[in-house]
């Protein structure tokens, strides 16, 4: 979230130090996964909190299909159940709950919300979801070459994340939006295979993609590199070395399952963060726009309906919040797991 | 004062001491009834492998638990005064004046942010009523009494500028300073080379015997003991296995994880065909320690002992063949024959010529 | 709605609306606005809102709000719009800085004004024939002087076209072919001469609407940087500098004469601009009836979001049709709407209804019959458009979709000027009507490239959206402007013909004969029959007139939306009370 | 750590140029023609082409980033036509060295745009910078020490909260509410200090700055509770109480110091970002600062504006950066810098 330039830096994820022999970590007999997972059920704010977060994937990947056999609407109109004198706010009580419209109709063209805000979670969480996972994945590499071969590479790749942290996101969001957008429909979409990207929405959530990922990961980078420092001198990956082992052998067989830890603490924390970010970009007018649903251009148009329709502004701000606090609550369920020394 | 301590019982004694940590993965038994007797001008080793209780009895005797989730019972009487019956404030005002511990890897045990002189003075200033400059002379003396050359010129030096000796002297100064009646030495010489380690434990014996302080030496290293301590207790999974004379332990050990720590020491001057026997299979869970005797999973000389008690039944601490001073935690019936014919034999064989 | 959108669409201009319906009803509507008569002093606020002011200079100025305030606040010029709610009073130019409304000779193809002499610059100095000479000459610095409504001087003025184009004179900064200007506009004494090429019979509107031919300063002009700079001859002069995104301050301009000036009240003694608030912000803060904005006014339409709290306002409620208009545009260049039939099944399938209600419903518009607004002479319903039903009729589009060369089910790509809710709610109403037609539209919105993309000829969209409103009451100034592909579409750009179309020998000789005619009252009808077959051609389709629902401050008074600004508030009678 | 402090500068300097180039290639390469957008609607070719010219667009990439590097040094005029000079010199706008370029769409040098807005922006990072750190370190503490407790739970509860709306959200509800409906507080409208005082100043940067606090806020609360938990259970805590030390001296001197220090190193880095203008709180609150340009130059494809900001906004996270480092060898001395 942070959006913003830095304002998606506050974030940043506490460093994790490996737990040392700590009273938990003389319990022999578990491996630590185990104890990880024993630990995280334990917890119950962050099985909650898993429950919620499941559910939402749920919603996203059932949507589709709901549309598709047409239990949801996302946007079909209904402006006859509008009060067309007073700017299309729906008829009856609370933004014209019932039956069929149980989260009740959108102002303007009475759009099913329950419909918009389930589809909305597709959209949302697909592109934080890619988001997270191109920014994770350059992050790692990235992390793990200069961490494990230091000297020029690693110098090469700190000043990289230099020059990529000091330009500003959100200007550079706004500044490149109109004509990114417009590039990859004309001219990318020229490109064998990536035809697809003609269509608007898939084109203005890939922009929002690279921006989250191109921005993002340099915090995943130095996270990731510091455990590979950490780790680098240990006798296994010694050993490995002494066998022979090619370099990506090393790197991604040797060294990546001893980092996993704090990449997944922080892909878990960066699903939030960009969820929210998705919103803000929305709110400045960049990203998939209706009537598409995405969390954030619902919230843009329900943002202005406080007083004539409070069902409609509160509902979709209320799901936002609750998806975002409810991911966090798994990211740092899993840290807090995964690390005891920083335990509740 | 001291004398009267001297006198009519132990300097500190520690009666049925339990420490217990509730974690998210069930109640951690890290010490369970442990007793021990220490006076003025003695050493007690405290022996066993990482895990086994060690650390966690000597912080409790500190109240260093004070405050977070442990469960501490027992008694700690120190110079005839209950320590665990204290409130936190008088033991905080007992702490660094009346106990103080000199702890392993002095690096992290350091402040990085604040010089060495600093935190040695800091020590001073908060149990007595002086002036910095006079905490400063004090710590100046201290530095030069635990052999820190240019003391005057190291005191404003961070941590990380002097060497794990100096380190460790420093710390060892630190410790000293409000010269306390005992000293909890927590590992004083891992981090360090043998020379080194020499030069630290012949500094501590000037020091206690110039303070006349009670000192407990927490060491895997039996080497240390038999050079330091009086007495000797072995720690196994939270308990004491044996408990006695130094010297005695060491030549008629009685329990097997005894043998298991001899056998796994080089002997230094001792001949090359010398047996290094380390103790099979890993220390157990202090989560769930395996019943009966803690030992048995890894104890050879189980079957030697009939109807498997060892499984079933913890064994008392009680005094075997060498006299009520030397007790231990084990059933065999005749465990000396035991070692000699079988176990000494193996790992020190030049032993069995003079017997 | 043009007006509020992005940059370019605002560069359509307000009409002269020669009847601005005053919706009477109930919810305090009272067309005219608070009557009560304003006294001396005060300080008055105006509300830009998010639409920045581009130009300050008359020259640049091409925007219906700005024109119409600097006009009832600092920029006078040869004629005015008297401040009138009156169909004809309020739309027939008065003098104002000249002594007359000006003669014609020649068939209206030479002009003659006479400057007063009793009017100073805020300076002191006199307004001389010369600086109107100069203001005109800048228009023709197309470097520099950008943005404008300089068009019409091209079209008109007796100035040779070079092969670029662009006329051989080129401004008064590089001063080439400086000859030819001052043969076309001259100066004797104070009567300065206007010669044409063509007979130009409502030269004088072309001057009360817009400012093009305002005076200026040569000796204070420094080109582009006085992009802001106000030389002001009216009531109020700018106090300090104007800060773009801020707004400025107007205290009075002791060199103004109310004597010399029938229109301007000049009751506050300041005018505070600001600009960059949301109308959500503005309009809370009417309703809240707390600081400031009670003596605000604003050019911002009410956002439906407010239409439920009309009763709060009561009588701060004003509500007036505007002179545009909003259509759609089949782009004749798209491989499914060259055909006539596929144009034709867009007609009946596009649902008027359904886009007005997305768009707050008929308090915010009212269907339209035609591109040109039933206010500008010479209106008719365009017979192609009038007897659809305004919810589309399914039936003959789904019949004319049959006939349709198109590959079945007929993809089309909608491109409209997206970026706020509200457009995007229209658009996927409009969707959906013709989807139900048996379309299969894709919807592409576009915030600020809008108009970059949609006027590149090679665009790839099939319909666009569009809306305009007259210069000045004529509908020469709605379908050239619009459908005259001789002067809008070039190799690079389609100018504002974005659906590239065409109408060839005999569109062209129509228009040329319905300029030709020098007596407005049958040009007009000429015009209507241009429009007639535009109609038939579905060169367009419209959708509504925009209507104006404003709020003002409690404590203004005199405020009215008066036919000779637009239908805006009229800035020359407002006051404010204590 | 003056030669340190010096090649950085130099590597800073370095990044920048590298910055600019990166940022003009980008610009370059989209397909928008700004010099259409400057030139208006009813532009002709011919108009567009002279347009371009004046704004130095016709020109290839290299040239265009040359006149603009150039710019920086010795200034540049604009247009630059010398057949201008002479018959219109008054209408040639020269920007001074460092010039960042010459917005068209706003008629001023991006160098006074840049001055106009920065102490808007400026303002709004202070306070709220101020807000947030004590806010957030100083519940973050409270936090950590009450670990577990209810207190503990519910300020990271509702940290959490305020984390999930995003900034946009939280501003409007404010404006919209706390000041013009509720009227608790005039509607924010930015007054310099030399206007309304300090005072007023600072009550006209109440609800922004806090709008952005709460936004940072929430992150510092968990990162330094976070921190000073880890920094709790560090051996050197342990010394420190075993040496008698007084609670309060314990967590203070010993554990949060060292807690702090990385704290440090994050606030530092976010107030530079700030700097470069809360694009979000200003477009909410309608406060001209360096942010609301940003998007203004955005609508209309202002961009000597955009590269100028980005230039500008780049050096201060670089700046920062050093600040940053440097501060970090004066807190913690096992730091050299070399």
């Amino acid at each position: 979230m942070t959006i913003p330039a830095s304002e998606m830096e506050g974030h940043a994820v506490p460093p994790l130090g490996e737990s040392e022999e700590g009273v938990a970590g003389k319990v022999a007999g578990r491996s630590p996964t185990q104890l990880a997972m024993a630990r995280f059920r334990a917890d119950k704010l962050s099985m909650i909190s898993f429950y919620v977060s499941c559910f939402v994937v749920f919603a996203a990947v059932a949507s589709p299909i709901l549309v598709k056999i047409g239990v949801f609407d996302p946007d079909g109109l209904n402006q006859d159940k509008l009060n067309t004198d007073l700017g299309g706010i729906p008829h009856g009580a609370f933004g014209g709950v019932s039956w069929s419209h149980p989260l009740g109709l959108t102002p303007g063209n009475g759009e099913d919300l329950l419909s918009r805000l389930s589809f909305s979670m597709t959209y949302s969480l697909g592109i934080a979801l890619t988001g997270t996972l191109i920014t994770v994945l350059i992050g790692v590499v990235l992390g793990i070459i200069s961490g494990f071969s230091g000297g020029f590479v690693d110098a090469t790749v700190g000043r990289f994340i230099d020059l990529t942290l000091s330009f500003p996101q959100t200007m550079m969001l706004l500044a490149l939006a109109a004509p990114t957008v417009l590039l990859i429909r004309k001219d990318v979409s020229e490109l064998p295979l990536l035809g697809f990207l003609e269509n608007p929405d898939l084109a203005n959530g890939l922009f929002v993609v690279i921006i989250l990922s191109a921005f993002g990961w340099p915090p995943v980078a130095r996270v990731v590199r510091g455990q590979v420092l950490s780790i680098r001198e240990r006798e296994f990956i010694e050993a490995a070395k002494l066998i022979g082992a090619s370099r990506k052998r090393l790197y991604f067989k040797e060294v990546l399952p001893n980092v996993w830890a704090p990449i997944l603490v922080y892909t878990t924390l960066l699903i939030p963060a960009y969820i929210s970010a998705e919103a803000a970009f929305s709110f400045l007018g960049v990203g998939i726009k209706p009537p598409t649903p995405t969390l954030g251009n619902i919230l843009r148009d329900s943002v202005s309906w406080t007083t004539a329709d409070p069902t409609y502004f509160f509902l979709p701000g209320i799901v936002l919040a609750l998806t975002v606090v409810a991911f966090n609550l798994v990211g740092d369920g899993a840290r807090d797991a995964l690390d005891p020394k920083t335990h509740r | 004062m001291t004398d009267m301590h001297s006198n009519d019982g132990p300097y500190l004694s520690v009666e049925d001491l339990v420490v217990h940590f509730p974690t998210a993965d069930g109640i951690v038994k890290a010490t369970d009834g442990l007793s021990f007797t220490l006076g003025r001008g003695k050493t007690i080793g405290v022996v066993g492998e990482s895990g086994s209780g060690k650390s966690v009895s000597s912080s409790a005797i500190l109240g260093l638990h004070r405050g977070s989730s442990a469960q501490v019972s027992g008694r700690i009487v120190l110079g005839g005064t209950d320590l665990l019956m204290l409130s936190d404030e008088e033991m905080r005002l007992r702490r660094g004046k009346e106990v103080s511990m000199i702890f392993q890897d002095p690096l992290s045990a350091m402040h990085p942010y604040y010089t060495v002189g600093n935190q040695i003075a800091e020590a001073y200033l908060v149990h007595n009523d002086v002036s910095k400059k006079a905490a400063r002379a004090r710590t100046l003396e201290m530095l030069e009494r635990v052999g820190i050359p240019q003391p005057d010129r190291r005191i404003d030096d961070y941590p990380h500028q002097f060497s794990g000796g100096m380190r460790q002297r420093a710390m060892i100064a630190m410790g000293l300073i409000n010269d306390p009646g005992l000293i909890i030495a927590d590992e004083p010489t891992t981090a360090l080379d043998v020379t080194v380690q020499a030069q630290i434990l012949d500094l501590l014996q000037d020091l206690q015997r110039e303070f006349n302080s009670a000192i407990i030496i927490i060491t895997h290293d039996l080497g240390v003991v038999a050079e330091m301590a009086d007495d000797v207790l072995v720690m196994y999974a939270g308990r004491a296995v044996e408990y006695g004379p130094t010297k005695d332990v060491l030549t008629h050990p009685q329990m097997p994880y005894t043998w298991g720590l001899l056998s796994s020491v080089p002997d230094v001057q001792g001949d090359t065909n010398a047996a290094l026997i380390p103790i099979p299979g890993n220390p157990p869970s202090l989560l769930n320690p395996p019943t009966g005797c803690a030992f048995h999973p890894r104890c050879v000389h189980r079957s030697k002992v009939p109807a498997d008690l060892c499984t079933t039944t913890l064994p008392e601490l009680l005094p075997g063949s060498q006299g009520p001073g030397h007790t231990k935690r084990c059933h065999l019936a005749d465990p000396d024959e035991l070692y000699r014919t079988e176990i000494l034999p193996e790992i020190m064989p030049d032993l069995i010529v003079e017997d | 709605m043009a007006i509020s959108k992005k940059p370019f669409a605002a560069l359509a201009v307000a009409a002269l609306a020669t009847t601005l319906v005053a919706c009477g009803g109930s919810d305090g509507d009272n067309g005219g606005g608070s009557k009560s008569e304003g006294t001396a002093g005060g300080n008055a606020i105006f509300y830009n809102g998010v639409r920045n002011t581009e130009h300050w200079d008359p020259q640049r100025m091409y925007i219906g709000r700005d024109l119409n305030n600097s006009g009832r606040l600092f920029y006078r010029s040869l004629v005015a719009y008297p401040a009138s709610n009156d169909p004809v009073k309020g739309t027939t130019p008065i003098p104002d800085l000249a002594t007359d409304t000006g003669t014609s000779e020649e068939a209206g193809k030479v002009w003659k004004f006479t400057v007063r002499d009793d009017v100073k610059w805020e300076d002191g100095k006199a307004i001389t024939c010369e600086d109107f000479a100069y203001g005109a000459s800048r228009n023709f610095a197309t470097d520099v002087i950008i943005g404008g409504p300089a068009n019409y001087l091209f079209t008109y003025l007796d100035i040779p076209t070079g092969k670029d184009g662009l006329p051989e004179y080129k401004g008064p900064f590089k001063k080439t072919g400086q000859d030819l200007f001052d043969k076309a506009v001259s100066c004797d004494g104070n009567t300065i001469t206007y010669k044409m090429k063509k007979p130009w019979p409502d030269f004088p509107q072309s001057i009360a609407s817009l400012r093009y031919l305002d005076p200026y300063r040569a000796d204070l002009d420094k080109g582009d940087a006085s992009n802001f700079q106000i030389i002001s001859n009216g009531p109020y002069k700018l106090d300090g500098k104007w800060t773009e995104g801020t707004g400025g301050k107007f205290v009075r301009n002791t060199n103004w004469d109310a004597k010399t000036d029938t229109i301007r009240k000049a009751l506050p003694d300041t005018w505070q601009f600001k600009e960059g608030d949301t109308e959500e912000t503005i309009y809370e803060q009417f309703l809240a009836k707390t600081g400031d904005a009670n003596f605000g006014v604003t050019e911002r339409r009410m956002p439906p979001t407010f239409y439920s709290r009309i009763a709060e306002a009561g009588k701060l409620y004003t509500k007036v049709e505007s002179p545009f208009v909003d259509y759609v545009l089949p782009n004749f260049n798209s491989p499914v709407f060259k055909d006539i039939k596929c144009r034709e099944a867009l007609k009946f399938a596009t649902d008027k209804t359904a886009w007005i209600n997305a768009g707050g419903g008929e308090r915010a518009f009212t269907p339209a019959y035609s591109a040109v607004n039933p206010s500008v002479p010479g209106y008719e319903k365009n017979a192609a458009f009038g007897d659809i039903p305004d919810n589309g009729d399914i039936e003959q589009a789904k019949a004319a979709l049959a006939e349709c060369s198109a590959p079945k089910p007929v993809k089309i790509k909608f491109t409209y000027s997206g970026g706020t809710p509200t457009s995007d709610k229209q658009a996927s109403a409009l969707k959906a009507a013709w989807d139900k037609a048996g379309f299969k539209t894709e919807l592409d919105p576009l915030a600020d490239t809008y108009y970059s993309v949609i006027q590149k000829p090679d665009a790839d969209f099939d319909v666009t959206w569009g809306g305009w409103g007259a210069d000045w009451p004529s509908i020469g100034t709605v379908i050239p402007p619009l459908f005259d592909s001789r002067i809008n579409i070039t190799p690079s750009s389609n100018g504002n013909d974005y659906g590239n179309y065409k109408g060839g020998p005999e569109v062209d000789a129509m228009i040329d004969a319905a300029y030709a005619e020098t007596d407005l009252t049958k040009a007009a009808s000429l015009w209507a029959g241009v429009d007639a077959k535009l109609g038939e051609d579905v060169a367009y389709i419209p959708l509504e007139i925009t209507i104006f629902n404003f709020l003002h401050g409690s404590k203004i008074t005199g405020y009215s939306n008066n036919v000779s600004t637009n239908g805006y508030a009229d800035l020359a009678t407002i006051g404010v009370t204590k | 750590m003056v030669a340190y402090i010096i090649r950085r500068l130099i590597a800073g300097v370095v990044l920048l140029v590298v910055m600019s180039i990166v940022t003009f290639a980008l610009f370059f390469a989209s397909p928008i023609d700004p010099a259409q957008f400057a030139c208006g609607k009813n532009c002709s070719p011919a108009m567009k082409a002279q347009t371009a010219a004046s704004m130095g667009y016709d020109d290839n990439f290299f040239a265009q980033w040359g006149k603009f590097a150039k710019g920086v040094f010795v200034g540049r005029d604009f247009p630059d036509d010398p057949k201008l000079k002479i018959t219109a010199p008054e209408t040639i706008a020269h920007c001074a060295a460092p010039c960042l370029g010459y917005s068209k769409e706003r008629t001023s040098t991006v160098t006074d745009l840049i001055k106009q807005t920065m102490p808007v922006s400026l303002s709004i990072a202070v306070v709220a910078f101020a807000f947030w750190i004590i806010g957030g370190v100083l519940l973050g503490v409270i936090a950590a020490l009450k670990r577990g407790t209810l207190i503990d739970r519910g300020l990271v509860g509702l940290s959490l909260v305020l984390y999930a709306f995003p900034t946009f959200f939280i501003g409007l509800l404010l404006l919209k509410f706390v000041a013009i409906q509720w009227n608790w507080v005039p509607v924010p409208e930015y007054t310099p200090i030399a206007e309304g005082g300090i005072t007023g100043w600072l009550s006209s940067l109440l609800l922004p700055a806090i709008t952005l606090a709460v936004f940072f806020m929430a992150g510092y609360v968990r990162m330094t509770r976070a921190f000073v938990l880890e920094s709790l259970s560090e051996d050197y805590v342990r010394t420190a109480r075993a040496k008698g030390l007084p609670k309060r001296t314990v967590t203070f001197k010993h554990a949060l110091r060292a807690a702090l220090t990385p704290i440090v190193t994050m606030a530092g880095l976010d107030f530079a970002g700030l700097m470069g203008g809360a694009i979000i709180t200003e477009s909410v609150f309608n406060y001209p600062g360096l942010g609301k340009l940003a998007v203004a130059a955005n609508t209309d494809f202002d961009l000597p504006t955009l590269v100028g900001l980005v230039i500008l906004l780049a050096s201060f996270v670089i700046i920062a950066n050093i600040i940053v480092d440097v501060l970090y060898a004066v807190i913690d001395p096992r730091v050299r810098l070399s």
